[in-house]
């Protein structure tokens, strides 16, 4: 009885305690996203107005599904058919996996036939990749399809590199004398403190053509002349640039909940992959690697997030020419003057960043290292 | 003082401005129909009354007097909002208006037309006015969020030069009066560009590839293009539209930066050579660079201008009125000369500055006079738009449904 | 870690956290480069070893402090090393646990017949345990020898010391005759002591005795039989504990076993008692 | 185990610190340029009745506008840390301790913001906001300065709610490691349960709380996307009037912001640390 | 923590790591409304009761376990509670320390005269440390006495297992003259016993001995005799504990005290031995 009342008590300080939090989300987020939802079945007046209905137009537009439906004879039959010879054999291999999978342990033969298609099902299903995608650029119209692919291209590079670049740093950091450890990561906040567009303006001045980074490799070439003449390099204005850009951007992102895993890894634990006889390269392999997994993932989705939706870096760095989602969703809402279509757009990012997100995380697991400092 | 005292002798040519090697040669495009502001032809020409200058004892630390508004009235609201151009507004008007009426002046700022009518359409802003480009006044119209002006209020209309007033996307100017108005043509490196290009059509040329720079701006640079085809800027003709994207394709595999927010900084830095710009900024990269160049296109440029609008729930409306009245007097508005040099309808301003020779600083901290200023000015036809090239001119307007078409095609061009 | 065959089970098992039970036990194995096919019989022959058979698929978080233990040594034993060093392997394990798995580790040392270096903190863990025992101090190693002989026998103070507890009580020779020593306390006592050297008359020397060697109020009559007063009664079952001021002042402990049906303690606090032991119970110890 | 960083570790760690500090480095040395353009370094700017080579920072000194938008940028992320601290530390507990009927609700839109694009989040607010205020203004007849508007309000808004998130998930990770017997401890010394909140549990996680603050804090300094589409009048931040700059004329005085910034922020990190050090 | 005033020192101290020592003593006076005053010197009398004076202003984090649990110790006593609550206040420190702190507590419980209840899993320490001892299993009080009675006369089964080590030896009642019982075990061995109470023939029982009233090859005749072979010898210096198989195949413990100089086990692995116990050592235990 009075355990039943203790609980009940328990409760309501619980839901006491949540709601402001839990309000403020009903009401900054989940309405206005319903409203976002809504949106996007919308339409356009001439003047640009939302028309509220519910049509399908600005997804099927969005799929480039062409206007007048799809052209049968868009794409040469041959493709397929190709496709579905080339396909078949591997067809075998999945066969008998399946089989061999139902039968609970496989026979030896059944393995090593599993095992002579396997790289035969990777090229099959690299050429059905293929022929899809052209199949799909000529009956439909790829565009937008084609800017999701390029921001998830570019958020898939950017999220790599800053990896490469963060990994190794946050191992420094997590290594390095407590005393000193403070201050060197300290060091990867402060260019956090500066401001987002400041920075990415700090890299026009860098990589333009008269800029500081032919200015300092002009200097080495004439230092050293035997290098062959200076040629300007020319990286503001293309990918590369907004690569660049985003890659500073997030790092920071990256080297902090990495940080947190790998200082959590007990020094006895290098002692004992030694001990056990494994070198320098098979300890970082199988046991460091593994172990600041959780970190790795908790940056990955601060940095890939943010780069799926961001428009300034690609706008200020890519000379306009870079056309991410970001860039389409906010050029609805502003130039375009569409918002039901930018609504839809933003709804299928969400959707596609939330998927992969969460097959990430499912697949490797999501720790508390979401951040440190 | 203005006017007045000062008595300069030889002064530094501080602004030097390039005279045109080739001097525009305005031809009217034959199928083009040109909606220029001569066409529509003001009612009545008004005599403008004289202008006689009072000084105030407020001095600006550039030298600066502020002058008395004519007329002063008495303001009840304690702020005015405005919503205007990043870089618009010169720092003195603001400082004076302040100190002279002794309220405080909200100013933010957008770098799109776009950008304004979106906060204006979402509603819930209190600005009390706002800059509008001309080809968005009538969209701003039809949904309500401008209101009726109250031209009694507004004394200072009389100073205007008549030709920017009554144009087409507002013709009684019943809701906005002129600011500041310009072109968007060819500019060049005459240092680095051999054969200087003398119409649109000219940028199609090879040589010019991977050395272009393009205004941002979806309806201005396929306007262009729809001018080489021989369409009208305003078409809402999906085959004519679709027709410039496949021409304009070809341009932008050369386009090395869209901007249309600073190009002249990638004009003086060098790393693009030639494009599309507008005025002003073809007139301050000449003013750090004189081998830049700006050229009327053959096919007639596209002509804008900015105005004033107050929006329809503004809750200053004395203050508003104070505002445009005392910023735009003559002896204010000459400010615009030196700070942010477009063509600059307000007659009397220039008239003003002709004969006034009190020093002051510009940006640099060089003394220069409003003399100085206005001679500038007028000598270069960047800025002082000849009347040829203004007949000649296109200007962009509204296309209701057609604009997702435009927005499309822009965006499968750059993102291909 | 070095090339001789040595393993180590790390004080706090240093188990990864990430792999299995079984990976775990594996990682060794596939480091030397083992085939594949023989890996996982020789992690189930080594987790049968340590008595958990089965447990591969487990995580070491889903096992109890005891079983992480069981499986470091699993781990460290797969490998077949000639010398095992383990360092405090029962450090942090509950008493019971504790003595639970001494047993178990010495029963496995003698099935696998490896070497095993055992570092401890516990004196008694170390008698219990260890064939050879080295008692080390400061990165020397004072004395060595097995249990008995360390226990018995110990040659300095620290040993005595760390060692079990002794009682130890300040003098300086008296008189020596052969192996028969007197040593004469202060104010006066004396006892008898036997000693293996010779020690110069005057020495300042320590008499240490072993509580349990010493008895209160004994019915047999031995070589040295002092007066002193109870201070301290305390019972813990199989024994009891008296702490004992001799008439000197000199304090000493006396361990006697309750090995009498129902035994309840034989003398209570404030008592005035006879301790009373064996000249040969007693050792001198000169530093 | 500071043995076994390989000296290539070190140079890449010092490679990667490098390419974090070259740009600041330039922004900083910009800021003495004597080109207003900014385009090239064009030598150290020195006009000596004005500040020398401090021009810029005079500039910015005197310049109202840009002032204003620090001033703004600071009101609006002290007070959306404050607030989103406060919330988000509630939350934290609340979801941490208590079992309550939303909590699974709760954990998803908790988690949401981490993961969706900043500008859908951006855009929904604009929709809900601009919806909401004109049927409000609508309804309730407001008229001139009573009209609700977008403004600092909206964006501090906007910023509590996506801060939040990032602090529960902070002060969560702490609560995590807390030892409840310390709790149990005030209670049998006769605290009751308040006393035993501020007593003791606060201070314990404090740490966890004061980093979700600074990551707060740091956020909402540093947004751009958000408070762009939720700013009005009188709400321009320096991410946004930068921006502006960016797109029109940008000189030194940009630069100059960012040296003085970077000053400031370096020293009261420094100082917080200092702080933090002589409190533990 | 109800209106009793009933202190409690807690399992692992639970000390306020982010207040002093003396703002951990002062919160319990603070939040009863002690008088702003008279907070300082109850604090300072604290801290020096046990033996802490001075440290108000270090943090618990810089002092050792044993100065960590005296300062809770002192947390608790500067209420003056009536009843001291001790949740095994000694269970995270290290042997030695812990065998030190026995030692203080009790002579503090003596000082101050407040009721101290003593949880621990620790037979020995309870042994040690009380007054009276109540062995709880599930819950409810098996038994309830001092030391000696629950030690020497246990009256189950787990009680006799849970304190102290015993040898059990399951057999059936065969006879019972007055207090004297004889109970046949397997394979047509029989023990002789005491009991206090009588037993139906033919009823089941165990009979339970300590290890250390069983005796390896004894000089003196006991009443029991039971031969049996050595399969465990492990010297822990004090004693030396035998494992036996008696000739039925029952396994028993026998504890030798080492009180003998230089002691060494009586005997060895694989040796014949005859174990002996008296009667009155061994128990009738029936559940
Ligand atoms: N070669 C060395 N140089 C410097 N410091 C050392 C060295 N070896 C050990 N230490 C330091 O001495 C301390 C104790 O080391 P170690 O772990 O070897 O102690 P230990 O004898 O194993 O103690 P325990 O028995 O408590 O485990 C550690 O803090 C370690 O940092
Ligand atoms: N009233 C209760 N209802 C539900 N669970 C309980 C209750 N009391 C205790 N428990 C659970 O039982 C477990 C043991 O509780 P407790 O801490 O009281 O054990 P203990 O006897 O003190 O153990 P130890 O001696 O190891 O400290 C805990 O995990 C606790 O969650
Ligand atoms: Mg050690
Ligand atoms: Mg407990």
């Amino acid at each position: 009885m009075m355990l039943k009342r203790l609980r009940e008590r328990r409760s309501l300080q619980g839901t006491l305690l949540i709601s402001p939090a839990l309000l403020w989300m009903i009401v900054l987020l989940i309405i206005p996203l319903l409203l976002v939802v809504v949106t996007s079945f919308g339409g356009r007046d001439p003047d640009g107005n939302v028309i509220y209905q519910f049509s399908l137009d600005n997804y099927t537009r969005l799929m480039g599904v062409p206007s007048g439906g799809f052209d049968p004879n868009c794409a040469p039959i041959a493709w397929p058919a190709l496709a579905a010879i080339i396909g078949l054999p591997s067809l075998v291999g999945i066969l008998v996996r399946f089989v061999s999978r139902r039968a609970q342990g496989e026979s030896r033969s059944a393995a090593i036939l599993r095992r002579a298609f396997k790289p035969y099902v990777f090229v099959a299903a690299a050429f059905w990749v293929y022929v899809g995608v052209n199949i799909y650029s000529a009956c439909a119209d790829a565009l937008y399809v084609g800017i999701l692919g390029r921001s998830l291209e570019l958020a898939f590079w950017t999220t790599l590199l800053v990896i490469a670049l963060g990994y190794p740093l946050a191992y420094f950091i997590a290594r390095a004398a407590p005393k000193r450890r403070n201050l060197l990561l300290f060091l990867v906040l402060i260019p956090l403190w500066t401001n987002f567009v400041i920075r990415v303006y700090a890299w026009i001045i860098i990589l333009r053509e008269s800029g500081v980074l032919n200015g300092i490799l002009a200097t080495i070439a004439t230092a050293l002349p035997f290098l062959g003449p200076f040629k300007p390099t020319e990286i503001l204005y293309t990918q590369n640039a907004v690569l660049i850009g985003m890659i500073y951007e997030f790092l920071p992102f990256m080297i902090l909940p990495m940080f947190t895993s790998l200082e959590k890894i007990e020094v006895s634990l290098y002692e004992a992959a030694a001990d056990l006889g494994a070198n320098t390269l098979k300890t970082f392999l199988r046991v460091t690697l593994p172990l600041s997994l959780p970190g790795m993932v908790a940056g990955t989705i601060l940095v890939f997030v943010p780069v799926m939706g961001t428009f300034i870096v690609s706008d200020i760095l890519g000379g306009r020419q870079v056309i991410l989602v970001g860039n389409l969703i906010q050029r609805q809402f502003l130039d375009a003057r569409d918002p039901a279509f930018g609504s839809a757009a933003s709804i299928i990012l969400m959707v596609m960043t939330l998927v992969i997100t969460i097959y990430y995380t499912r697949r490797f697991g999501f720790g508390e290292e979401v951040t440190a400092a | 003082a203005p006017a007045a005292t000062s008595t300069p002798t030889a002064q530094p040519q501080p602004t030097t401005v390039p005279k045109p090697t080739t001097p525009p040669q305005p031809t009217t495009a034959p199928t083009a129909a040109p909606i220029a502001a001569a066409t529509a032809v003001p009612t009545a020409e008004l005599a403008m009354p004289p202008f006689v200058s009072k000084p105030t004892t407020h001095v600006m630390a550039d030298g600066y007097v502020c002058p008395e508004p004519q007329p002063k009235v008495p303001l009840t609201s304690k702020e005015v909002n405005l919503f205007v151009w990043t870089e618009y507004i010169p720092q003195d008007t603001l400082d004076c208006f302040q100190l002279v009426y002794g309220i405080k002046v909200n100013r933010d700022e957008y770098s799109a037309n776009e950008e304004m009518y979106a906060k204006l359409s979402a509603g819930s802003t209190n600005y009390d006015l706002v800059q509008p480009t001309d080809f968005i006044v009538g969209l701003m119209i039809r949904q309500g969020l401008l209101q009726k002006l109250d031209k009694g209020k507004l004394p200072v209309l009389s100073y205007f030069d008549s030709k920017y007033l009554n144009l087409g996307f507002d013709p009684n100017n019943d809701y906005t009066i002129p600011y500041q108005a310009g072109t968007d043509s060819i500019v060049y490196n005459a240092d680095k560009v051999k054969t200087p290009p003398t119409s649109f059509a000219d940028l199609w040329k090879p040589e010019y590839a991977g050395r272009l720079v393009m205004l941002d701006d979806s309806r201005a640079i396929l306007g262009a293009t729809l001018l080489t085809l021989g369409y009208d800027v305003n078409t809402k003709d999906p085959a004519q539209i679709d027709a410039a994207k496949t021409k304009f394709a070809e341009l932008a595999k050369g386009v090395k930066l869209f901007d249309s927010d600073s190009p002249k900084t990638a004009l003086i830095a060098g790393d693009v050579d030639l494009g599309i710009t507008w005025t002003g900024e073809a007139f301050l990269a000449a003013k750090e660079n004189p081998s830049i160049k700006y050229v009327y296109a053959k096919e007639g440029a596209i002509v804008w201008q900015d105005n004033y609008a107050i929006p329809k729930s503004a809750p200053h409306l004395d203050a508003a009125y104070a505002w445009l009245n005392y910023s735009m007097q003559p002896d204010m508005f000459w400010l615009m000369l030196r700070d942010f040099p477009y063509t600059n309808p307000v007659q009397g301003a220039l008239d003003y500055a002709k004969s006034d020779t009190a020093k002051v600083k510009d940006a640099d901290g060089n003394d220069v006079t409003p003399a100085d200023l206005y001679k500038a000015y007028i000598d270069s036809p960047v800025t002082n738009t000849p009347l040829e090239a203004l007949k000649a001119g296109h200007r962009i307007d509204d296309v209701g449904d057609a604009l997702p078409l435009y927005d499309k095609a822009w965006t499968e061009v750059k993102g291909q | 870690p070095f090339q001789r065959a040595v393993n180590t089970v790390f004080q706090n098992y240093a188990l990864f956290p990430h792999m299995t039970i079984g990976e775990n036990v594996a990682f060794g194995l596939q480091m030397k480069g083992v085939s594949k096919d023989e890996i996982p019989p020789r992690v189930k022959e080594a987790l049968e070893m340590v008595r958990l058979p089965g447990y591969e698929n487990r995580k070491p978080k889903q096992m109890s402090g005891g079983q992480q233990q069981r499986v470091a040594l699993a781990r460290a034993l797969v490998n077949r090393p000639e010398v095992l060093l383990l360092d405090e392997p029962l450090g942090a394990l509950d008493l019971k646990l504790r003595k639970e798995m001494q047993l178990e580790l010495k029963t496995l040392q003698r099935e696998v017949g490896i070497t095993f270096i055992y570092v401890t903190h516990d004196q008694e863990e170390a008698l219990t345990m260890s064939d050879r025992i080295a008692v080390m101090s400061k990165g020397v190693a004072l004395q060595v020898g097995n249990s008995a002989d360390i226990y018995e026998r110990p040659n300095s103070r620290f040993v005595a010391d760390f060692i079990g507890e002794t009682s130890f009580m300040h003098g300086k020779i008296e008189s020596q005759q052969n192996r028969s020593v007197v040593v004469a306390l202060d104010r006066g006592l004396s006892v008898r002591a036997s000693a293996d050297t010779t020690f110069a008359t005057g020495r300042e020397v320590s008499v240490a005795v072993r509580p349990e060697k010493m008895h209160i109020n004994a019915e047999q009559a031995l070589d040295n039989q002092l007066r002193g007063h109870v201070v301290s009664v305390v019972y813990i079952g199989t024994d009891t504990h008296y702490g004992v001021n001799l008439s000197n002042g000199q304090f000493v402990r006396v361990r006697e076993q309750n090995n009498k049906p129902d035994s309840r303690p034989v003398a209570h606090e404030g008592d005035e008692v006879t301790v009373s032991f064996a000249a040969d119970a007693a050792r001198i110890l000169t530093e | 185990m500071s043995n076994r960083r390989s000296p290539w570790l070190r140079l890449f760690s010092y490679f990667v610190y490098a390419f974090l500090y070259f740009p600041i480095v330039v922004l900083i040395v910009f800021a003495f340029n004597s080109s207003r353009t900014n385009v090239t370094f064009e030598g150290v700017v020195n006009i000596p009745d004005q500040c020398g080579p401090f021009y810029w920072f005079c500039v910015l000194f005197k310049d109202q506008h840009v002032l204003e938008a620090a001033g703004n940028t600071l009101k609006i992320a002290l007070t959306s840390t404050v607030v989103s601290t406060i919330i988000g530390t509630m939350a934290a507990l609340a979801l941490q301790r208590y079992t309550f009927k939303a909590k699974a609700f709760s954990e998803v839109s908790l988690y949401i913001p981490i993961i969706i694009p900043e500008i859908v989040m951006g855009i929904s607010i604009l929709v809900l906001f601009s919806a909401v205020f004109t049927w409000l203004n609508g309804a309730l007849g407001l008229m001139g300065d009573a009209r609700l508007s977008m403004g600092l309000g909206t964006v501090i808004l906007s910023h509590i709610a996506f801060s939040i998130p990032f602090v529960v998930l902070v002060v969560r990770a702490r609560l995590v490691a807390f030892d409840r017997s310390v709790e149990e401890a005030a209670m049998d010394l006769g605290a009751n349960e308040w006393q035993t909140f501020r007593r003791v549990t606060l201070p314990l996680i404090m740490p966890g709380v004061l980093s979700g603050a600074m990551l707060a804090f740091t956020l909402s300094l540093d947004d751009f996307i958000i408070t762009f589409f939720t700013n009005g009048p009188g709400s321009t931040t320096l991410p946004i009037y930068v921006y502006g700059l960016l797109r029109r004329i940008i000189t030194p005085e940009v630069n100059a912001l960012s040296t003085v910034w970077i000053v400031v922020v370096f020293l009261v990190l420094l100082l917080s640390q200092r702080l933090q050090r002589r409190s533990v």
